[in-house]
């Protein structure tokens, strides 16, 4: 299968390798006045808390989900009953946030554009971790009716990584809840370790994402 | 959200100055800020960005982007057959998908030359209003909501949710309704179903006059919205406007009473028109049709014809090759002209197929001009009051 | 006989493509803008190519590439078309050209015509329509990154509109493979298998023969 | 010395109290808002459950040191504010340190709080945040014209700038608060309060539909709890304070807390039936129709 | 700004009094509507495995997975369906010919693992398995056709009184419409004996392109102007289509395409083979069987001689099936252009009596035989030798070579074959009274369901479960038949329940002639007995390998004498392969000796 071929090229070490080491960061030839945007570290896995305190973070964690608020595709559509009376998310703890800084859960809104693609990582990035990423819809798990779209992805896992995913499209709100709840779980768990993800295969995911997006003209990393 | 590098190496915008070859507004000067709007913002309709140069709080300059959302859709249709076309279309405009389903049946009918049985010209009017209605209901919530009413919104976002249970018991989806199929629709309406849409109505109708109270008799929403992004009548020609835009400068324009399509000349209405051509005037034009589109669906439930059925039997859809044409129909949605411009060629599959959604000109063109010289803080208020859904701008 | 005589025939009935004749739309009686009797008038002044009447509110007419500007101009100042519904291409790569469409309405007559030219598809170039309506340039951006149809002068049409960073093909162009590419650049789930019921049900029940047949 | 150590207890109790206190009355109005849009809305605790996530993030940018120093001296604002208003009247732990001449210094401290987080904000870089800061400091220094004109007008018709005296001239029945004897002054007051508050319709410093969300926009992790925590402390003084300045101050914590909800609930039922003004607006409206008010209840006084 | 705009908005506050909209437990308390558009159900058991919703879902999302045995009108595949894909249009569900594809209401599938949305529904334990509601495709709604374009025919009327050919045939149009029922899944394929390709032709139709489809039908046929008629049709009985009502008529669209060409442009269509290779191939028989050996042997580029005893070839075809069916022109028309190839079709020459096996069997390098069944059973009552007991097999034979039976006035058939049916109709069309004897069940016939049908329209009266006893002198009429009722009786699972006289019933019917169709033996008088004992028999059938070559490697057999389904197609499938075969045999044949 060529497919499975490409994959195989994709993920190989050598390719890493090489991408990496074309891995320009983020200050890499800016003006000074404009290097004081960036930071330019790479992203560092964090280690969590140990036992008992790590428990009652994560259980913090789980009863507020802040959602940024960036509706990537169609997806955003049913977050909009979601967040009003019908549906009422905010007494499970849960609401918009419109900047990532201030968000911990990315909901990918269905298909991405590449175009799009290029702001969920930017936003992704400049999220605090320990963050978490819902995909939604069947657009995030196989690339959905945009399956042979030469503008939509196919698999958001290449770019980003993926804590719960809910198929449907559209998916209920129901089903969004649904999914917010495994998430909740999933987090007082301690298996939502997407942050840690990201940092540990950071080479992996910026070959991806270097593969689609082909004007990198943003910053390798910036957070 | 500011991307200093980005900018400087793709974007040419603020325009250069043909004299001087330099940018009209140097942003190095310290006098002009340029912020990005979108698509990360919850200001923004759908996911697109405003590009805007601000001097203080005003804007002197605005370039939208789109493409966010681009998912080639001419391109897909070209290689699908034409019944896979039907689950692909709708996906176009997300909040109000049935025009895409109706204008593309209606296209291939034409093309085709099949007659849709009486019955199912009923029913799509009957969908395309009630998706009218909630297409309305959340625009009127976007509105307030963009001024800051997060109530209104709260309220109008449901109304519409139970319009989306309305069509879940009819069709099976709350938002992709696939329900208008070439030859038809898919289902007849479910028993008691004009009962539950009257009740749903009358809910809505509460709703809706205590909005009018709140919303339309505020002092702030009208400081906020009369004289924002006035369109003038000489305008509307020459930017392409169509639908509540155009009528809310006081055109008399509407394709369901100009090219009367469906059922539309057997209903009783009237084309609401509005002076002053500014946000507050499209407001009260949409608030209006929205009480409209209420007695429209009241009327169709009651001449709907009973009997007789609702979908005409296709050539089998597995190899249906529809006759070399072309052909352009449209229908009045909420944002005005939406148009599928179809051409076949005799084979299986469409030659093209283009979409003509009033966003295009209303969200590029027209808020490229509208949004020079207003308040940044009116910039989510006025891309509203336009009423655009980037879908349907890059599809 | 190619698909453009083809699609011209099916307009037009006879299929010569030169004449003014109109074919046989739907429900031509009761006609709301008689655009038949302005036919001649137009061919005379604009050399029109050819013309169909799809249906009492909507008719193409072809027109030839130099004149199309001005007669696009005249249906503007003149004949009342004065909203401009969208611009966009058809691609015959058969016939090596892109057919261009300019859909203009007339709120008088309420009436549509298509505006119809054919433009080679090497180099393919228009003169730009921005100067009559401003939203005709964003349709010329768009057509400029989807077709490679350039329109000097209007304004922004280097700049890219819906795609970014885009380095292959223009995308709308018929000879690009959206799924070839698509599956070449976005790695779908792999893992898939699928049978095909003839070839499957013959391994299955007549092996031996199926070796041979 | 035992009774600096006294007072240092007392001051601990009291701002325990006000910011569990400020926490609560923010998750209960949440409750009250979502009830006029027709839903249940967030558990009342959800405040501390947001602090705590927020304190809970493992990693947080900084952008220099000013960036650090913004929700510090945010909370010093908050902070300086409560702790010089008694906010419960004759009550030996919350009067906390108040003086005479304690209103213009709470008066000041509560432009501290806003200077110092423009810093911080304008570290940060991002553009909302100037936006969002000259924005703010443009609507407070507004709202504070008729802020100021009722101050003066409470101040000479009591002829204190201690809150305790004011408090103390308001008792012995409710026909003795400033808001029944000096109605103008309240309502200028109560108008700007709306303003302080930053509820709509004057909310466009921080909206989301506009510029999110204006100068918090970088703040993240612990930065944000602090400035959370901060913001429920900063409430309850406001509540107090305007408490203490037109009704009556609180005799005890019963009576506070029934008085302070309903000036807190007052700004609610404004605030969800309108929209916000824009910036130019608020400013306008401010130094319109409030302001008169103002200086027609400094100018009765005077006479 | 008047003060109704000031105090109006406050009027929100009204909402903060009345009852929230919040559905409280939205997860328990709001199941999908009843037609809602949720996960896939699938009745594996209903579900044949056509691969239509894989055909139709635009996205890909559909796999068709092996899960259940292969069975005729049975792919054993079944959907799995990736919800990484699915966009839930139910257009599978629309399109499902069997109806067993359906939806549930049930839409809350979430996981952490991307690859775990792959399933096949029906047979992956899933909650929502039987669930009650969900979509279905609604009454009046249908994408495929499941009635088919009515067959102009003759009315019985008017097809009892004479040979005139009762099935007229499609237009171009209705032969259009009826392509474009079929669905392509392709099924067929794999029940008609032959192979053909049957889509593919039909798509040949739809495209109007007559010439593709000659092609494509003679790759697997060489005699579709008869099959096109009287083919057995297997591949209707499994045609997905069928389980929407009707199946496709493919055996008339068959012949639609043979009737469209002229036999003269047959050879600018169709391949003309393989130059000659010098080697030579006797066929025996010049049916079906034989005549399809005959054909790919000379494409392969054989010399090929064949053997008929009768005085025309075609054997069962011409002498088996009367005119009414198919016409002998029709006949002739497929054996032509057979004969214009240069195969040698020598008749009247009757193996053994004409010429020798031995001489055939030296001569050629391979030998092909076909010669059917060609012995009538007899029925083993007594009376059985009385004039006017004739055999059904005689009767036609006669009625072909142009000699008029003497059948009476009124007729009896025994038997429920298609060959009873035949002798039924065309006595009836001799004006005689039939009545048809059979002793199962009218379900159990094995004449197909239109001769059936037919034969009783045009007045033949069927008389089931009777087993005919003695025949005796008639008193006014010649022959009388005495005849005893069956009750079906079982005969352990899975076996087909058998007729058994009920003891004491007996009943008679006066008629001038019997005619007994009970079934036919083979005839192998004409094999030498050395060569006899060298191939082997199982009850009355010669055995033979894939390759139709019997135990003499020489020696190829094929047609009803091969095997037991005993219909045209089959023949033809048989000779088609036994040339293969033959063609393999040589050729290896041919590298041994170039070895040694």
């Amino acid at each position: 299968m060529s497919d499975m071929q490409d994959m195989e090229k994709t993920e190989s070490e050598e390719q890493i390798a090489r991408i990496a080491a074309e891995m320009r960061l983020a200050n890499d030839g800016l003006s000074d006045q404009d290097k004081a945007y960036f930071c330019d570290a790479r992203p560092q896995a964090v280690e969590p808390y140990r036992g008992i305190m790590e428990k009652f973070a994560n259980w913090a964690r789980s009863q507020s989900l802040w959602i940024l608020g960036f509706g990537t595709g169609c997806g955003a559509i049913e977050l909009r009953p979601l967040m009003t009376s019908r549906f009422d998310m905010y007494r499970y703890g849960i609401q918009p946030r419109p900047t990532p800084r201030q968000s911990s859960v990315f909901v990918i809104g269905g298909y991405a554009s590449v175009k799009t693609v290029k702001r969920i990582v930017r936003s992704y990035e400049q999220m605090q971790g320990p963050k978490f990423v819902l995909g939604l819809g069947s657009c995030t798990v196989n690339g959905g009716m945009y399956w042979d779209s030469y503008n939509t992805i196919n698999r958001i896992d290449y770019y980003i990584p993926v804590d719960v995913y809910i198929t449907g499209c559209m998916p209920r709100p129901e089903a969004l809840l649904a999914g917010f709840n495994r998430l909740k779980q999933m987090i007082r768990e301690g298996r939502c370790e997407g942050m840690n993800t990201y940092a540990e295969n950071f080479d992996w995911y910026k070959a991806n994402q270097k593969q689609i997006i082909k004007d990198w003209n943003m910053p390798d990393y910036n957070w | 959200m500011v991307d200093v590098k980005q900018n400087s190496q793709r974007s040419k915008f603020p325009p250069v100055d043909a004299v001087t070859g330099k940018s009209r507004y140097n942003l190095l000067s310290g006098k002009y800020l340029k912020i990005w709007q979108g698509p990360q913002h919850p200001g923004i309709t759908g996911n697109m960005s405003l590009e805007l140069t601000v001097c203080g709080d005003e804007v002197i300059e605005c370039k939208t982007h789109v493409g966010y959302l681009h998912r080639g859709f001419e391109k897909l249709m070209e290689r699908r057959k034409y019944i896979q076309c039907f689950p692909l279309v709708c996906r176009i405009c997300v909040p109000e998908p049935d025009f895409n389903e109706y204008l593309f049946a209606a296209g291939a009918e034409e093309l085709a030359g099949i007659e849709v049985p009486e019955k199912a010209l009923w029913y799509r009017t009957l969908t395309l209003e009630m998706a009218r209605l909630a297409s309305f209901l959340m625009w009127i919530g976007g509105q307030a909501g963009a001024f800051g009413m997060a109530t209104i919104g709260q309220w109008t976002v449901t109304m519409r949710d139970y319009v989306l249970d309305l069509f879940e018991e009819l069709s099976g989806g709350r938002i992709y309704h696939m329900y208008i199929i070439p030859g038809g629709v898919r289902s007849d309406l479910p028993a008691g179903y004009a009962r539950r849409v009257e009740d749903t109505l009358v809910m809505i109708e509460k709703v809706l006059k205590d909005i009018d109270l709140a919303m339309m008799h505020n002092a702030v929403f009208k400081k906020r919205a009369v004289g924002l992004g006035v369109i003038t009548p000489g305008m509307v020609d020459e930017y392409g406007i169509t639908g509540p835009n155009a009528r809310g400068s006081g055109i008399r324009r509407d394709i369901r009473k100009d090219l009367p399509y469906l059922v539309y000349d057997q209903l009783d209405f009237d084309i609401i028109t509005e002076e002053g051509g500014d946000a507050y005037a499209r407001t009260r034009v949409r608030m209006r049709e929205t009480a409209q589109s209420i007695d429209l669906i009241r009327q169709m439930l009651r001449k709907m014809p009973a009997e007789g059925p609702f979908f005409r039997k296709l050539p089998n859809v597995l190899h249906w090759k529809v006759p070399t044409g072309q052909t352009y129909v449209q229908a009045e949605c909420t944002r005005g002209e939406y148009g599928f411009f179809m051409v076949s060629d005799g084979t299986e599959l469409p030659r093209r197929i283009y979409v003509r959604g009033p966003s295009y000109t209303h969200a590029v063109t027209l808020m490229e001009r509208l949004a020079v010289h207003v308040n940044i803080a009116d910039t989510a208020g006025l891309m509203v009051s336009l009423h655009t859904y980037p879908p349907e701008i890059e599809r | 006989m190619n698909s453009i005589s083809a699609a011209a025939s099916a307009g037009t009935g006879s299929g010569s493509g030169t004449g003014t004749e109109t074919g046989t739309g739907t429900g031509l009686s009761g006609e709301r803008f008689p655009v038949r009797e302005r036919f001649p008038v137009w061919k005379d002044k604009f050399s029109l190519v050819s013309s169909m009447i799809q249906r009492q509110d909507l008719a193409f007419v072809q027109v030839p590439m130099q004149t199309t500007v001005a007669f696009i101009t005249h249906l503007r100042d003149l004949e009342g078309y004065a909203h401009l519904v969208f611009f966009t291409a058809i691609d015959y790569i058969e016939d090596g050209i892109f057919r261009l469409t300019y859909m203009l309405h007339n709120y008088r007559r309420h009436h549509d015509l298509g505006v119809q030219v054919d433009i080679p598809r090497e180099d393919a170039g228009m003169e730009s329509i921005h100067h009559l309506w401003p939203h005709g340039a964003t349709y010329q951006r768009e057509l400029k990154e989807m077709y490679g149809i350039d329109f000097p002068g209007s304004p922004g049409v280097d700049e890219s509109f819906v795609l970014e960073g885009w380095h292959d093909i223009p995308p709308m162009r018929r000879e690009f493979d959206t799924k070839e590419y698509s599956e070449k650049t976005y790695y779908p789930r792999p893992g898939r298998v699928t049978y095909d019921p003839t070839e499957y049900m013959k391994e299955k029940l007549y092996p031996s023969e199926a070796e041979t047949w | 010395m035992n009774a600096i150590l006294t007072k240092a207890l007392y001051t601990l109790i009291s701002l325990f109290v006000i910011t569990n206190y400020g926490l609560l009355l923010g998750g209960t109005m949440a409750r009250v808002r979502a009830k006029v849009q027709g839903r249940i809305g967030q558990p009342v605790w959800q405040p501390y459950l947001d602090i705590l996530k927020n304190n809970f993030k493992r990693t947080g940018i900084y952008h220099g040191v000013m960036f650090y120093l913004g929700p510090v001296f945010r909370l010093a604002g908050g902070l300086g504010t409560y702790l010089f208003i008694p906010a419960v009247y004759g009550s030996a732990v919350f009067s906390n340190f108040s003086f005479s001449g304690d209103l213009l210094l709470v008066m000041y401290f509560i432009f501290f709080g806003q200077l110092g987080m423009a810093l911080g904000a304008g570290q940060s870089g991002h553009p909302y945040s100037p936006l969002g800061v000259s924005r703010g400091l443009a609507q407070m220094t507004a709202f504070e014209v008729p802020f100021a004109l009722a101050v003066i007008a409470v101040a000479s018709q009591h002829q204190t700038l201690s809150i305790t005296e004011l408090v103390a001239a308001q008792q012995g029945g409710i026909l003795n608060w400033v808001a029944f004897t000096n109605p103008l002054a309240m309502i200028a007051g109560m108008i700007s309060f709306l303003g302080m508050t930053m509820g709509n319709p004057f909310s466009v410093v921080i909206a989301p539909q506009e510029i999110p969300i204006g100068p918090p926009t970088e703040m993240q992790s612990s930065f944000l709890g602090m400035l959370q925590t901060n913001r429920a402390i900063f409430q309850g003084a406001k509540l107090v304070l305007f408490m203490n300045l037109f009704f009556g101050g609180a005799t005890n914590i019963v009576s506070m807390v029934v008085k302070t909800f309903l000036i807190y609930l007052y700004t609610v039922v404004v605030g969800a039936s309108f929209p916000r003004f824009r910036t130019d607006q608020s400013i306008r409206f401010f130094l319109g129709v409030p302001t008169l008010i103002g200086i027609a209840a400094v100018v009765i006084q005077m006479l | 700004m008047s003060l109704k705009d000031i105090v109006a908005p406050f009027s929100v506050w009204k909402r903060a009094f009345e009852k929230p909209y919040t559905n409280r437990k939205p997860l328990d308390t709001r199941p999908g509507a009843p037609r809602y558009r949720g996960f896939h159900i699938n009745a594996v058991d209903t579900c044949i495995g056509c691969g239509t919703c894989e055909e139709i879902c635009q996205n890909e999302a559909i796999d068709l997975v092996p899960v259940k045995e292969t069975r005729h009108g049975d792919s054993g595949l079944r959907p799995k369906i990736d919800y990484g894909r699915c966009c839930w249009c139910a257009l599978c569900v629309d399109i499902c010919p069997t109806g067993s594809l359906g939806m549930s209401n049930e839409y809350i599938w979430i996981d952490d693992d991307p690859e775990v949305f792959r399933f096949i529904p029906g047979y992956d334990e899933k909650s929502w398995n039987h669930a009650e509601l969900g979509y279905r495709r609604a009454e009046g709604y249908d994408l495929l056709e499941g009635q088919r374009v009515g067959m102009p025919m003759l009315s019985f009327e008017e097809s009892r009184k004479s040979f005139v050919e009762m099935v007229q045939g499609f237009s171009a149009e209705q032969a259009k419409a009826e392509a474009d029922r079929c669905i392509a899944c392709g099924i067929c394929v794999a029940t008609c004996p032959a192979h053909m390709k049957v889509p593919e032709y039909i798509k040949a139709i739809r495209d109007d392109n007559m010439a593709e489809g000659l092609k494509i039908v003679y790759n697997a046929n060489p005699l579709p102007a008869s099959c096109g008629r009287v083919c057995s049709h297997s591949c209707e009985y499994v045609c997905a289509v069928k389980h929407k009502g009707e199946a496709l008529s493919i055996r008339w669209l068959k012949r639609y395409i043979i009737d469209q060409i002229y036999l003269g442009d047959y050879q600018k269509i169709l391949d003309e083979g393989e130059p000659d290779n010098g080697k030579r191939v006797a066929v025996i028989g010049s049916g079906p069987g034989g005549l399809s050996a005959a054909y790919y042997l000379r494409l392969l580029g054989y010399q090929v001689t064949v053997y008929d005893a009768n005085e025309r070839a075609g054997g069962m075809l011409r002498y088996g099936i009367p005119e009414y069916r198919l016409p002998y022109d029709q006949v002739d028309k497929d054996i032509e252009y057979i004969r214009s190839l240069g195969v040698d079709i020598r008749q009247n020459t009757r193996i053994g009596a004409d010429v020798d096996f031995e001489v055939v069997y030296r001569d050629h390098d391979a030998l092909f035989f076909s010669t059917g069944l060609t012995d009538p059973y007899g029925l083993d009552i007594a009376g059985e030798d009385l004039p006017g007991v004739l055999s059904g097999l005689g009767m036609l034979d006669d009625v072909t070579e142009g000699r008029k039976p003497d059948l009476g006035a009124s007729v009896v058939v025994v038997g429920g074959g298609n060959v009873a049916m035949d002798a039924a109709r065309t006595s009836r069309r001799y004006n005689a009274e039939v009545t048809i004897l059979y002793r199962r069940r009218e379900e159990d016939m094995p004449a197909d369901d239109e001769e059936i049908h037919e034969a009783q329209g045009e007045g033949c009266l069927l008389i089931t479960q009777a087993i005919p006893l003695r025949i005796e002198k008639g008193d006014t009429t010649r022959l009388k038949l005495f005849w005893g009722r069956a009750e079906m009786v079982s005969d352990g699972p899975g076996r087909r329940p058998k007729p058994v006289l009920i003891e004491g019933s007996e009943e008679v019917i006066a008629c001038d002639t019997v005619i007994p169709a009970i079934g036919q033996a083979a005839d192998y008088s004409f094999l030498p007995e050395e060569t006899a004992a060298r191939l082997t028999f199982k009850r009355g059938y010669v055995e033979v390998n894939e390759f139709h070559q019997t135990a003499e490697e020489k020696i190829f057999a094929g047609g009803d004498i091969a095997n037991p389904k005993r219909d045209a197609i089959s023949a033809i499938a048989n000779g088609h392969s036994a040339a293969k075969g033959i063609d393999i045999y040589l050729r290896l044949l041919q590298k041994e000796r170039a070895t040694f």
